[in-house]
């Protein structure tokens, strides 16, 4: 067989195995807290305010409690997947030491480099110096719960964290890491943490304006912030997700379906349309053309935000050392390192749910079909209502749906994340000034401009 | 370690904190009536006491840090306590209005007074949104003006900082007591 | 008017301090352990002092101490990415001293080597280049693949991954074994198709164009004034390659085109020629495989069957061209006392040694003219003005070895 | 919080009144670090905590956009007065030669405390406060599209202005900022040097 088909195989079964046991255990811990403990109090015979006031507060821990167990090791996951995916690209085997196929080499390093010696430098600000790792990192934990709601199809038990606000909401939480690195590099007492801060700092000033733009237009689509709505919008098939223009094709794929199924009621009504909006199709095929720049933009602008190479100036090795972590070690390097694949994972998720559809398959079949096969097989199983039942247990561990759900929404984050290690495994990294340039100079008025146009299509379609 | 100014600023706190627990718990109250005074203003007089120890620590050379960070929680908690939540939320603006008005008139660097000129339009900002809540809550007339300062609050920075910057190009300083010219 | 008012009315820029930061000796981009002192105006480098010498090992002291034989083991130390180079400029400095003649399929053996030594050395130094751009980790194993294969060869000759101690005082260490040629021969057709793929990857694109291009032009006035040589030279638009302009070994029977670029050479015309000399290289490679007399090394060994290998020098199997070594290797070398210089192209320049040598199985003197020492010389004058970026694309651009500037 | 109604009410009895005590706690001395501290770049880093508190207020307040807004605008604007603020000063040298506050303090305490007693007794003095205790808060999403329509209609000429002051302090900033023209060559200078020599203001010159 073909290496690189072997090694290919190899990658993806690990992937699969670590996914499975990454969102198996969230689930696990999710499911335990907000359905198996409850059920527990009221089975406990507590008096009964008591015990619902503490189910409530049981309930209302499950997000904190999901983010606490995946953002650890999905981390942990996603560095390995890193080194081995880079790897592949670059005709190496990557680390397949420790555990069956390396699985467990980043569960090495971390516990590595928690025995590591924390060093404070000589003139360092100790207290900024301490804090700056968790002003990075607390951002994008706090950052990923409205994403829950959403990626979890508006699952009862994270209904409690789908914001109103929501995108706005994360992307103002996504604009405090920065504040840790600035004050990282400058508390480390070194120049090259200082130049590379002070890089971060305008990086990620130039490049949140074409960021938030792109998601600006997404909203302007949708017509609201909520990202649990803004999932739902998409979910008729591919051409309703909002690279594809949110929809604005669909009417006139309709009419092409029911042309060819002779639906002469259907043509009717949708000719009305078209005579009342003759620039219709025009605009839809305009519409779906600034949508898919404007994921090229928030692509590009992500990659700047977690600082991602083409952008990794702020830690660029050749450059800087490493920028501003150069004088962290032990634990908060390991931090800072834990944060960096943890923003890298919630700008792919939000742009999965803002662009892709969020856990909505591409052909509305698949979905429906899957939901419908497990929910068939689930009826199968023992019915019992009562609780604690074998019954019970499936049923309230396996909810169809949320299932499909959560598989097409890890199937695009982990597609976007891949792309994103592609993109490192090829490019070289720009200079500050080209990249300042490109980021005013061409992104911004671009994704203003873009904007602009996509006020006025969306009134034509 | 514990040094002289240290130990009495210690002995201060623990004094500010004595006076805030005697008045949470009512005794101050109590020993006012006792004393004559009016009892209702009793939050008023346990302010002034612990304002008055802050001085008298001052005076014998205590660690003006703690003292003034120990005596403004203790007093802004003596304060408030028993006041409904709008004034609780407008006071602790009105603390960082102080506070801020302190820094602008005492920094000497002119970045620094640009923070304090923010912190005290944030304080006010603490004041509309409170009035929002509290007076107007069906149409948010506050949280809209707060949006509005917030605005006027950036375009304030973008112009200081052009402004400092400007300064320092021409005096190579941006120490305030320097460019007192009204010129350059 | 006071000189300092008219420095305040004057000034439209932002008065700053200036930056003093040092570069290494342990930066992880400085290729070793080269030290520079830079003085920075906000990102831009304003003077530039590099520090050299933290890697002298006293090359050549050592060499006046030690057995010719034994020197000839430890020279390939000095450029540890192409010791086949520094092997061979002293086994010709030593063979000019001694007035030995090294028989021609020998020759022939030394070109193959030492071609295959060079697109090595230029295959490490794109890959290293990538990272030094910032294509941390992708980029650089695609030249290792071919890289892996060419040392894979180079070990079955000689034994060794990286100081070969092949090429000797009067020809070459060993015949090769059986089956390197076709595999030498198998390589060179794949490898232009390799050279097409790392372009793909770095001439069209544009993040890499923009590092490069106009970026730390060498004039070429200055490169002359400092003794540049090699590629860095030749993409300064002088054609200086001793291979050409005063051929060597066998280099006058292989037909090859040295690439030379026009004018003032930048970072990205650097990066150019070296890609063109591999092709070049990977040409001349295919001309020696054709022209070596003998034929491959299991031709010859059939041939030699019907002699069983006499060794005698009149044998038209084992005599006169067909030979690689003239002279007996053993711990009691001797070369004629005498002085002389020779000079051949190292992948990097213009290598020369020279041997004073009073006949006895040490030299008397030893000196190295290394090529990274004096293309690192025109580093300052490279850097002024730029960014902290461009340090180390400019850096790298020039291919300088430490052991070999420090010796 | 809306789908817990027992814990909503059970939190707001026992937490709310805690959870501002204790950003109250935590902002005061943060609020003093900012003025008092002598390294300016710290005290920089400490506004940024007493913004991200002050937002936590606006929460307690149920005024979440505008929470939002506070810690994107400030946290990310107050960065770049930070960065600024390094790029202008060396901190080292402001740390030996010049002391945080200046010979200012003693009327700047009886300002501040001036102050800050006009806006408590001014709050007390007020027996009857018009507040509404018997509405509830408007929920997060009518919060935000009351805010957003009321932009768009009763304040779209205060939004418009705003725009525009934006825009003119962002004109004005580049202009301050940008390095002026004023005199590029020397001999220019001299020139006019020798015409002020003539006149009687050559001192004034000079003297700056």
């Amino acid at each position: 067989m073909n290496p690189a088909v072997f090694e290919i195989g190899k990658f993806a079964r690990l992937t699969v195995i670590w996914l499975s046991i990454i969102f198996g255990a969230v689930w696990a811990a999710c499911w335990a807290v907000g359905v198996f403990a409850p059920a527990l109090i009221n089975a406990s015979g507590m008096p009964t305010e008591t015990a619902s006031l503490a189910s409530e507060v049981l309930r209302a821990l499950v997000p904190v409690v999901a983010v606490a167990v995946f953002i650890p090791i999905n981390a942990m996951f996603m560095v390995l997947c890193e080194r081995r995916a880079l790897a592949l690209f670059t005709v190496r085997k990557g680390p397949n030491r420790v555990g069956p196929d390396g699985l467990l080499q980043t569960a090495a390093d971390a516990v590595k480099l928690l025995f590591k010696e924390d060093i404070t430098p000589h003139g360092a600000d100790a207290v900024m110096f301490t804090a700056a790792p968790i002003i990075f990192f607390a951002p994008s934990i706090i950052g990923v719960l409205p994403l829950l709601a959403a990626a979890s199809g508006n699952h009862e038990l994270f209904r409690s964290v789908n914001l109103p606000t929501g995108i706005f909401y994360v992307l103002a939480i996504a604009s405090i890491p920065v504040v840790g690195i600035v004050m990282g590099g400058w508390a480390s007492n070194n120049k090259y943490s200082l130049v590379g801060a002070l890089r971060s700092a305008a990086q990620a000033i130039s490049y949140e304006i074409p960021l938030v733009l792109s998601i600006v237009a997404v909203c302007l689509m949708a017509g609201t912030l909520d990202v649990v709505k803004i999932a739902d919008q998409q979910k008729d098939s591919l051409l309703s997700w909002n690279i594809f223009g949110g929809g604005a094709l669909l009417p006139y794929v309709n009419l092409v379906v029911a042309g060819l199924q002779g639906n002469n009621e259907q043509v009717q009504a949708i000719m009305q349309h078209f005579q009342a909006q003759p620039l219709g199709p025009f605009a839809a095929v305009l519409m779906v053309v600034c949508c898919i720049i404007f994921f090229g933009i928030y692509i590009t602008g992500a990659c700047a935000e977690v600082n991602r190479i083409p952008f990794d100036l702020p830690e660029a090795e050749s450059e800087l050392v490493s920028g501003y972590n150069t004088e962290y070690s032990g634990i908060k390097f390991a931090i800072f390192f834990l944060a960096e694949f943890t923003n890298l994972f919630v700008v792919c998720s939000i742009a999965s749910i803002m662009f892709l559809g969020g856990g909505h398959a591409p052909l509305p079949g698949l979905e429906q079909g899957f939901t419908e096969m497990l929910g068939g097989i689930l009826k199968q199983l023992p019915g019992s209502k009562e609780i604690f039942s074998p019954g019970w247990l499936i049923n309230s561990l396996v909810n169809p749906s949320t299932v499909s759900q959560a598989f097409w929404i890890i199937l695009k984050t982990y597609s976007l994340v891949i792309f994103a290690i592609l993109i490192r495994a090829t490019l070289p990294r720009f200079r500050i000034d080209q990249l300042m340039a490109f980021g005013w100079k061409r992104l911004i008025p671009l994704s203003l401009i873009l904007l602009i146009a996509l006020t006025y299509l969306r009134e034509l379609v | 370690m514990l040094s002289k100014s240290n130990l009495q600023s210690l002995l201060f706190l623990a004094v500010a904190v004595g006076i805030t627990l005697l008045f949470l718990t009512g005794q101050v109250g109590g020993v006012l009536s006792g004393a004559g005074l009016p009892a209702y203003k009793a939050d008023l007089f346990a302010f002034l006491a612990i304002v008055s120890v802050a001085v008298v620590s001052l005076a014998f050379g205590g660690n003006k840090t703690m003292i003034m960070i120990g005596g403004t929680v203790t007093a802004f908690i003596v304060l408030t306590a028993f006041q409904d939540s709008m004034v609780r939320y407008m006071t602790l603006g009105a603390i960082f209005f102080a506070i801020g008005a302190y820094g602008m008139v005492a920094s000497r660097n002119a970045v620094r007074m640009l923070m304090s000129i923010e912190l005290m339009i944030n304080a006010a900002n603490i004041n509309f949104v409170t009035f929002s809540r509290a007076v107007d809550p069906e149409h948010l007339g506050g949280q809209l003006f707060a949006i509005f300062v917030l605005t006027v609050a950036a375009a304030e920075a973008a112009v200081g900082l052009a402004i400092v910057l400007a300064i320092y190009r021409n005096m190579a300083t941006v120490d305030m007591e320097k460019f007192n010219l009204l010129k350059w | 008017m006071a000189p300092e008012k008219i420095e305040a009315l004057t000034s439209t820029r932002l008065k700053t301090d200036e930056m003093i930061i040092n570069m290494g000796p342990q930066h992880p981009a400085t290729h070793g352990v080269l030290r520079l002192l830079l003085t920075l105006d906000g990102e831009f480098v304003k003077h530039v002092e590099p520090v050299v010498g933290h890697l002298h090992r006293a090359q050549e002291w050592q060499g006046q101490n030690r057995t010719w034989f034994q020197y000839q083991a430890l020279i390939d130390r000095v450029d540890y990415l192409s010791g086949m180079f520094t092997s061979w400029a002293m086994a010709r400095a030593a063979e000019k001293v001694d007035g030995c003649q090294v028989p021609l399929r020998g020759e022939y053996m030394r070109v193959i080597v030492s071609e295959m030594n060079r697109i090595t050395s230029h295959l490490l130094w794109l890959g290293t280049y990538g990272i030094d751009l910032g294509a941390m980790f992708g980029f650089p194993f695609y030249p290792f693949r071919e890289r892996e294969k060419l040392l894979d060869l180079l070990e079955a000759i000689s034994g060794q991954r990286m100081m070969f101690n092949y090429i000797r005082i009067g020809g070459v260490q060993s015949e090769a074994p059986p089956g390197w040629f076709a595999k030498v021969s198998e390589f060179v057709k794949e490898f232009p198709d390799r050279v097409d793929e790392y372009e793909a990857i770095l001439t069209n694109n544009p993040i890499f164009i923009k590092r490069t291009k106009g970026v730390g032009i060498l004039k070429k006035q200055l490169a002359l004034d400092y003794g540049v040589t090699g590629p860095s030279l030749r993409a300064s638009g002088v054609p200086l390659d001793l291979r050409k302009t005063k051929p060597y070994s066998v280099y006058d029977r292989l037909k090859f085109e040295v690439p030379i670029h026009e004018g003032d050479g930048d970072t990205f015309d650097r990066y150019v020629l070296r890609v063109k000399e591999m092709r070049e290289s990977n040409e001349i490679l295919r001309q020696c495989l054709e022209q070596i007399p003998g034929g491959t090394a299991d031709e010859l060994r059939e041939r030699r069957k019907a002699c069983n290998s006499c060794g005698k020098a009149d044998c038209s199997n084992c005599g006169g061209d067909l030979m690689i070594m003239a002279k007996k290797q053993n711990a009691g070398l001797r070369i004629k006392a005498g002085e002389g210089f020779d000079a051949i192209e190292s992948p990097r320049g213009i290598l020369g040694c020279y041997i004073i040598s009073t006949g006895g199985d040490t030299a008397y003197r030893f000196k190295w003219r290394n090529p990274s020492f004096c293309n690192l010389a025109a580093l300052p004058d490279l850097l002024i003005d730029h960014p902290i970026a461009d340090i180390m694309a400019i850096f790298g651009s020039i291919d300088v070895i430490l052991p070999d500037v420090d010796r | 919080m809306e789908g817990f109604p027992q814990l909503t009410t059970w939190a707001q009895a026992n937490v709310e009144q805690a959870v501002f005590y204790l950003l109250a706690v935590i902002a005061i001395p943060l609020a003093y670090g900012v003025v008092c501290d002598r390294n300016i770049i710290r005290s920089g880093f400490l506004l940024i905590g007493v913004f991200s508190t002050i937002a936590g207020l606006f929460i307690l307040l149920s005024a979440q956009f505008l929470a939002l807004a506070q810690i994107m605008i400030y946290g990310v604007g107050i960065t770049l007065v930070v960065v600024i603020a390094l790029m202008l000063t060396n901190p080292k040298a402001e740390k030996e030669s010049m002391p945080a506050l200046s010979i200012h303090k003693g009327p700047a305490i009886f300002v501040a405390c001036f102050l800050f007693m006009c806006v408590y007794l001014a709050l007390r003095s007020a027996e009857n406060w018009p507040v509404k205790t018997d509405v509830a808060a408007l929920s997060a999403a009518e919060n935000l599209s009351r805010i957003g329509q009321s932009l768009l209609t009763n304040y779209s000429f205060h939004f418009e202005f705003a725009s525009i002051l934006l825009l003119a302090a962002l004109i004005g900033a580049v202009m301050l900022a940008k390095a002026e023209p004023a005199v590029h060559d020397l001999n220019e200078l001299s020139a006019n040097e020798d015409k002020l020599k003539s006149s009687e203001r050559a001192d004034d010159v000079v003297k700056v």
